[in-house]
């Protein structure tokens, strides 16, 4: 047993100072992996590229900084040859849903035992901060094209939830890099659930973007817990609903609200487990 | 009698031209003949024309005639489709069903057949007209009908001939009308039965033997079928095989496995080779293990899938941003297909580097039967080095050694995580921008390359030592070279040089190229690539010429008269 | 006014006999384009690899026979540069929701008013009958790998209409091969829809797969109709609704029944129109 | 006084380093100087090294000094990550916030000057010391106050230092602490006014002049700023710009734009370039215009983004499956920039292909200061053949004229509606599978390219006509082997070719080398991709020489003095 140590390498982060991608560095290396027992050398992290993906340099494990939007396919490949392993993917919003967007929906239906985070700061920050697939609709976008048309976000968590319906076996949720505990109870349970898992984390880019919108989307903030009512906004055409993760639909429901109009932190969706790739069993 | 004789045989796409064929083949390679067949066909799915062109020959692996000895047609508006590839000689025996069209010239010895009725007559069906045709040829060409049946017997392949036994017997009673003493094939030198496969089959084959047990791929023509074959192989729990999304996925999941110690694959065609730049640059840049098949076809962009050519060697030495140091094998034949795969999953293992192994269409899709020997050579183990001693303390992924190579432990071993990345990096696999590590990195990865340059025994040379006329060619185009050559006689005056390692480039080619006063480079592609990538790396004999022109059709001796005719001089 | 004519062009399709792809053709060349009467050199029709994507090479417009996935990215480019056309990306399911996933979800939230026709034949054609993305979820896949997980289809309608809830603005339908006359009326409806448009067809390959798949299909399908009750199958969870194109909610619980239980043929979502990219409307 | 002074700066990421390299150069440039400043920096995007090396010079263009002349340091620590760029000489004056680390060997004459509290003191802020620090260069460089001031005034990019001028004033007074008469400039051979910009936005410029209005791109450093430029440009209604979701897209986007008439463009980096393979060769085997600037850094894989280096060559010229003919141009300097999206964006319309710029990290973001008459040179108007007459009538695509290049249409142009792919097509652009065709468009698609060996106009040389010793180069590395040869004095004796279009390869650079006796080919990659080209298309001395090694560090005179010596000899 491993637990109780940390997995943080001795490779200093060069992270700016206040950057949402350390909470995560601790979520995931101080207390997930840590916690779960795995030994370091069954762990395999493997990343994109972008400020986000510099993080498998910085796990005490097996690691990849791997190439823009691929670490999806390439965990896969891992996961396949040796199914004892941990495996987990790590990748920055556009590295994941712009140039990798394709691959998640053969991920997800493939149901391979991988665990994904996608560190969400919405914005390309490694180059220097330009639109990503998930910045919000910003005054900004109508500079963007000679042609003033419509340009809303990305939202992966709705794309996941939709993805998962085939299979509804996935693991879907969301966290936050100021709250490692939570993220890292998240993180815990991805690893463990048997079948793909994908967290999305909200992280601010304290370099490239407003202040005011990790704040705001911090303060909006609300937990999901299961049998609770749902906060949904006033905005929202339905009613409250009792949070029931096991039920696909309900998930869909929720993940159509904009996270930029209420944030939610926990489980959309669990998804049946299996199947064990360690165990072959038939799903 | 004859020791060997091309058939021809040309249809609509349900007329069974293929299984004809494949049948004829097998039994005579049950009989101890060697055979090849090429295959023709066109962009339509079915109603397109089909074609095939095999040769029997009792003595040695050789090509099809250029022009046809005996030809069965089902269908002459088909037949034109593909007449180029099928040219009929004033002394072609033609035996046809339907009257031809006008621009058909017939030969004086063509024969209608009325196979379709016959079979309708003995089967209730015309679909028998196929294994009618079967009969009459096996007849024609004096194979035992005894042995037919032996065969047929033993082998599953068999069964659907077995099944139609009534068309194959009545065919054989045609042949009392149709008696061509002339083509009677003398009994085969060796009456050892032949292997008959294709190349992409070689190649599956091979990659089972040498443990490949991760394969990953995206269909595409004329590839599909190695992919295909693997699918059958690592089903039911025997290894991992995954259709991808697409060939950057493909790439990227052999690239996964084989970081987690599986010997890894995936297999394409050019447009899909492209697709695969990217990944390759980071197999390369990181020294992950990765063996990548491209079944070559005509080029540039979608070109013609379906037909052969070798225009994709330049992406495979040259391809990718960065210099990404790579190794490139080329197959000459079904054996080589089979050996390249051993090698090449072997030098991706031991010298941790992407391994790009060129095929083509007619070496991947040729059916062919010969000495199935080399399936049983003693094989490559394909190892990795691994850390031991003190190199387990303090474990340095890329940790610099005399020969360059570094002992690599695989995700999962204990006690030896290390982490890496496509970025320039140190010997700990950290990231590191500084000109001396990025200097030292490339060094090492190109120099750790260096002992395959001395692998003179991936380089075949036939003819005499002596002689100071030389051909270089590569790939399936070696066969017509050497086929040609020995139709003009002039094995002892030109000497013939086939790489079947090309990058990096073998001293046994230096020093080939350097006993000859004239040479002759020979490939399928436009712009000559091998011999651009020759003359970059060695100095050419003045006035080397070139014979290099598109795919889209087979060379033939006539073709390559000319030019092995001209440095013979 | 070109109306009345047909806009095949003298190259003879190398189809299979009896491939639905000949209805697509017909709905497209000798009925839609015609009909709407725009002058043939001001369509463009682009397609990727395939079977399907032959289509451009039997239509006298502009036409190219692009690579493979990639017709909805240079349809967008055609598009952009000269808004006045009519562009049509046409693909088939491995073209479109394979190798060309990716693009999609950035198709859509752009709302780019290109009319996306995909011809859904459930199966790799052109490269002689491999499992496609939309391939049903047959006894066949067990083989499919060593290890046995849970490998259901792609659902093409889901995903777009998942897409679309971000801007609320495509138009999402679906037609049968063997309908010319409603595919017709769908792909009118899709080429004057002021944004982007995605219709998918159900066509049989009569070579590669089943006979049977595309006649229960067949069979089974349903037409929808503005209003009227939607015939839910027994097995789901839900209750029939009145149908209605405009409630995207609603499109979303139509598209979440999977195409082999039920085969909807019509308009499960119609957007609000714009922004128009001729007259550069704002969205 | 001097003709030309190199100043060093360095900090960490908020010391406002760039700001001030800036704006020193900017203000100088008004008074006619010329001025080349590269920038420094490491993976880090905050809080990490910033450097930037800058020569003023009143004579001529001219590279920064190996070593520096004056340099102000904020923090000795992040001076430590770049040293290698910036070394210290014994002569070099250094004005340096803080103690240094133990590691600095301080020349005689270094002075503590205390930027941070005399800012304080005057603005209430830190943050104006690098606004102090300019007003105090500009006078110990001798840049006359009245004429800062006049520049202030008149143009927007000194904004900034318009609000903060008291703290370039309280500089301004520092200046009689520290008076170091020999680093006074002498004024600007010619007082008219430099043009500032670096490669990067010389090239967006160049794209708007071109008529260029639909440009789609990724980002990836170091073409960002290329695209942000554009975006920039065109927004507003001035044309198409589009964010891809990734580099297959920019580059399909741009194919789509092209084919409606647009001259389109995309800009990227080595893996983005990867990327982009398959779609060129479409654009290839289509003829379609298509322009693509790779903006190289470190390779392979992600490599070095933030440092230059040459090493997409061979991915430009050969990248891709099958035979797909391109155009590959390389500028060596930031009017050649210009030039060649000009060129480029001419010869894509006219030659209807796919045209790769290869630029580098050095020419795309080093700050320079030159003639820019440049800009307003007559340009180019970017064609394309049309259809007219008799060729109106039965329109076919490709149809085979003497010159190989057919009249296109454009999407949307009334009556010449065609129909074209990536497979092998006929003259109306209908798929043929048959050899002939096959052929034939190959032979059509790199005939055409013909004229572009004749652009002698192309290929500059330097030196004298009767040297018989040569120097081949490209890119950036020009600009570094001309001044190596200037400040060795070989002149006279070594002559300099560079081509700008590389690929096909200009007559003229075979008439350089069959002119000279010795040979030096200078690039910067590992294997030499360059000469491997020039020896694959020519006959080269025998014993030519070759530097070629990785990038992340430029090169240095010192460093050049060896092999240019050498064949001097
Ligand atoms: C093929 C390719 N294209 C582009 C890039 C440049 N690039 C590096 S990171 C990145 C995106 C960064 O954004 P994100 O994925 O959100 O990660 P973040 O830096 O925000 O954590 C891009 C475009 C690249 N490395 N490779
Ligand atoms: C990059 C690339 N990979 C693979 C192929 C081979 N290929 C051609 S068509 C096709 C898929 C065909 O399926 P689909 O898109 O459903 O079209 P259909 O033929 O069924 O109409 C494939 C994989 C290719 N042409 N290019
Ligand atoms: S730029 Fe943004 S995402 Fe990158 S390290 Fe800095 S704060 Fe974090
Ligand atoms: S193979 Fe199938 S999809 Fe292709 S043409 Fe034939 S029937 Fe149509
Ligand atoms: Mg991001
Ligand atoms: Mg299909």
């Amino acid at each position: 047993m491993t637990g109780g140590t940390s997995y943080v390498s001795d490779v200093e982060p060069i992270w700016c100072r206040g950057c949402g991608n350390f909470g995560v560095l601790n979520a995931l290396a101080r207390r997930a992996l840590p916690n779960l027992g795995i030994p370091r050398d069954q762990v395999f992290a493997v990343s994109g590229i972008g400020c986000s993906s510099r993080m498998p340099g910085y796990v005490d494990t097996y690691g990849l900084n791997s190439i823009h939007g691929r670490a999806v396919v390439i965990a896969q490949g891992a996961k396949l040859s040796r199914p004892e392993l941990t495996v987990v993917a790590i990748g920055g919003d556009g590295d994941f849903f712009s140039i990798g967007a394709g691959h998640f929906p053969h991920a997800v239906r493939r149901n391979i035992d991988i665990t994904c985070i996608m560190l969400n700061n919405f914005v390309y920050a490694l180059t220097k901060g330009q639109t990503s697939p998930t910045t919000p609709h910003l005054e900004k976008r109508e500079e963007m094209t000679g042609l003033e048309f419509y340009l809303p976000p990305v939202d992966p968590m709705l794309d996941m939830v939709a993805y998962s319906l085939s299979t509804k076996a996935s693991f879907v949720a969301q966290g936050i890099a100021t709250d490692v505990s939570h993220l890292d109870s998240l993180i815990e349970e991805g690893i463990k659930h048997e079948g793909f898992s994908f967290i999305s984390v909200l992280t601010p880019c304290v370099t490239f973007h407003h202040s005011e919108l990790f704040a705001e989307m911090k303060e909006k903030a609300v937990y999901l817990r299961e049998g609770e009512l749902v906060d949904v906004p006033d905005t929202a055409e339905t009613e409250p609903w009792p949070h029931d993760p096991g039920n696909i639909g309900l998930a869909l429901n929720l993940a159509q609200i904009p996270v930029l109009e209420k944030p939610y932190l926990g489980v959309f969706f669990r998804g049946k487990q299996g199947p064990s790739l360690n165990g072959k069993v038939g799903g | 009698m004859k020791r060997s004789v091309t058939v021809g045989i040309a249809g609509a796409g349900g007329d069974g031209v293929v299984v004809l064929g494949s049948l004829l083949q097998k039994i005579a390679a049950t009989q101890g003949y060697y055979g090849q067949m090429p295959r023709y066909y066109g962009a339509q799915i079915r109603g397109g024309g089909s074609a095939v062109k095999l040769i029997l020959d009792g003595e040695r692996p050789s090509l099809p005639g250029d022009t046809l000895d005996l030809m069965v047609c089902f269908d002459w508006e088909k037949y034109l489709e593909v007449d180029h590839e099928l040219p009929l000689a004033p002394d072609t025996i033609v035996l046809f069903e339907n009257e031809p069209a006008q621009e058909v010239i017939l030969p004086e010895k063509s024969f209608k057949v009325d196979f379709s009725s016959r079979s309708r007559e003995v089967t209730g069906s015309t679909r028998g007209k196929n294994i009618m045709a079967l009969g009459l040829l096996t007849r024609v060409l004096s194979i035992p009908g005894d042995a037919v049946r032996e065969a047929i017997a033993l082998d599953e392949e068999f069964a659907l001939l077995r099944d139609n036994l009534s068309a194959f017997e009545a065919g054989e009673e045609l042949a009392s009308e149709f008696s061509f003493p002339e083509l009677g094939l003398a009994p085969a030198r060796s009456a050892s039965a032949k292997t008959v496969l294709t190349g992409n089959s070689a190649m599956a084959r091979a990659a089972i033997r040498v443990g490949c047990r991760a394969f990953f791929s995206y269909p595409i023509t004329p590839a599909s079928e190695l992919m295909q074959e693997m699918e059958r192989e690592l089903g039911g729990g025997n290894g991992v095989f995954l259709q991808a999304e697409d060939e950057i996925a493909a790439a990227g999941l052999a690239l996964g496995a084989s970081l987690a110690g599986a010997k890894a694959m995936t297999a394409t065609s050019g447009p899909g080779l492209d697709l695969m730049t990217e990944m390759m640059g980071l197999a390369s840049a990181a020294e992950i293990p990765m063996l990548i098949v491209d079944v070559q076809r005509c080029g540039p962009s979608t070109g013609i899938p379906s037909k052969s050519e070798q225009s994709d060697l330049d992406h495979a030495i040259y391809g990718g941003h960065g210099d990404a140091s790579r190794v490139v094998l080329a197959p000459c034949d079904v054996e080589g297909c089979y050996r390249s795969i051993i090698e090449g999953m072997g030098i991706a293992q031991r010298f941790q580097a992407p391994v790009i192994v060129l095929s083509d269409q007619w070496l991947g899709q040729t059916l062919v039967a010969v000495d199935g020997g080399f399936q049983e050579d003693e094989c490559e183990t394909a190892e990795r080095l691994r850390a031991e001693g003190p190199e387990l303390e303090g474990y340095r992924r890329y940790r610099l050694r005399d020969d360059f190579i570094s002992p690599i432990s695989d995700v999962g071993d204990a006690g030896l995580a290390y982490r890496t990345t496509g970025l320039s990096h140190n010997e700990s696999g950290a990231p590191a921008s500084d000109f001396e590590t990025h200097q030292r990195l490339h060094v090492k990865r190109r120099k750790k390359l260096a002992p395959l340059s001395e692998r003179d025994d991936l380089v075949s040379v036939w003819g005499s030592d002596e002689s100071s006329r030389g051909i270089i060619t590569w790939g399936s185009s070696a066969q017509f070279v050497l086929e040609a050559v020995k139709c003009l006689g002039l094995e002892g005056v030109v000497k013939v040089c086939v790489p079947e390692l090309i990058c990096p480039l073998p001293r046994k080619v230096e020093r080939f190229v350097s006993s000859v006063e004239k040479l002759l480079v020979v490939e399928m592609n436009y712009s000559g690539q091998l011999h651009r990538y020759l003359r970059s790396e060695l100095d050419l004999p003045k006035g080397t010429e070139v014979w290099a022109r598109v795919g889209g059709r087979p060379f033939s001796r006539s073709e390559l008269a000319g030019p092995i005719g001209g440095i013979a001089k």
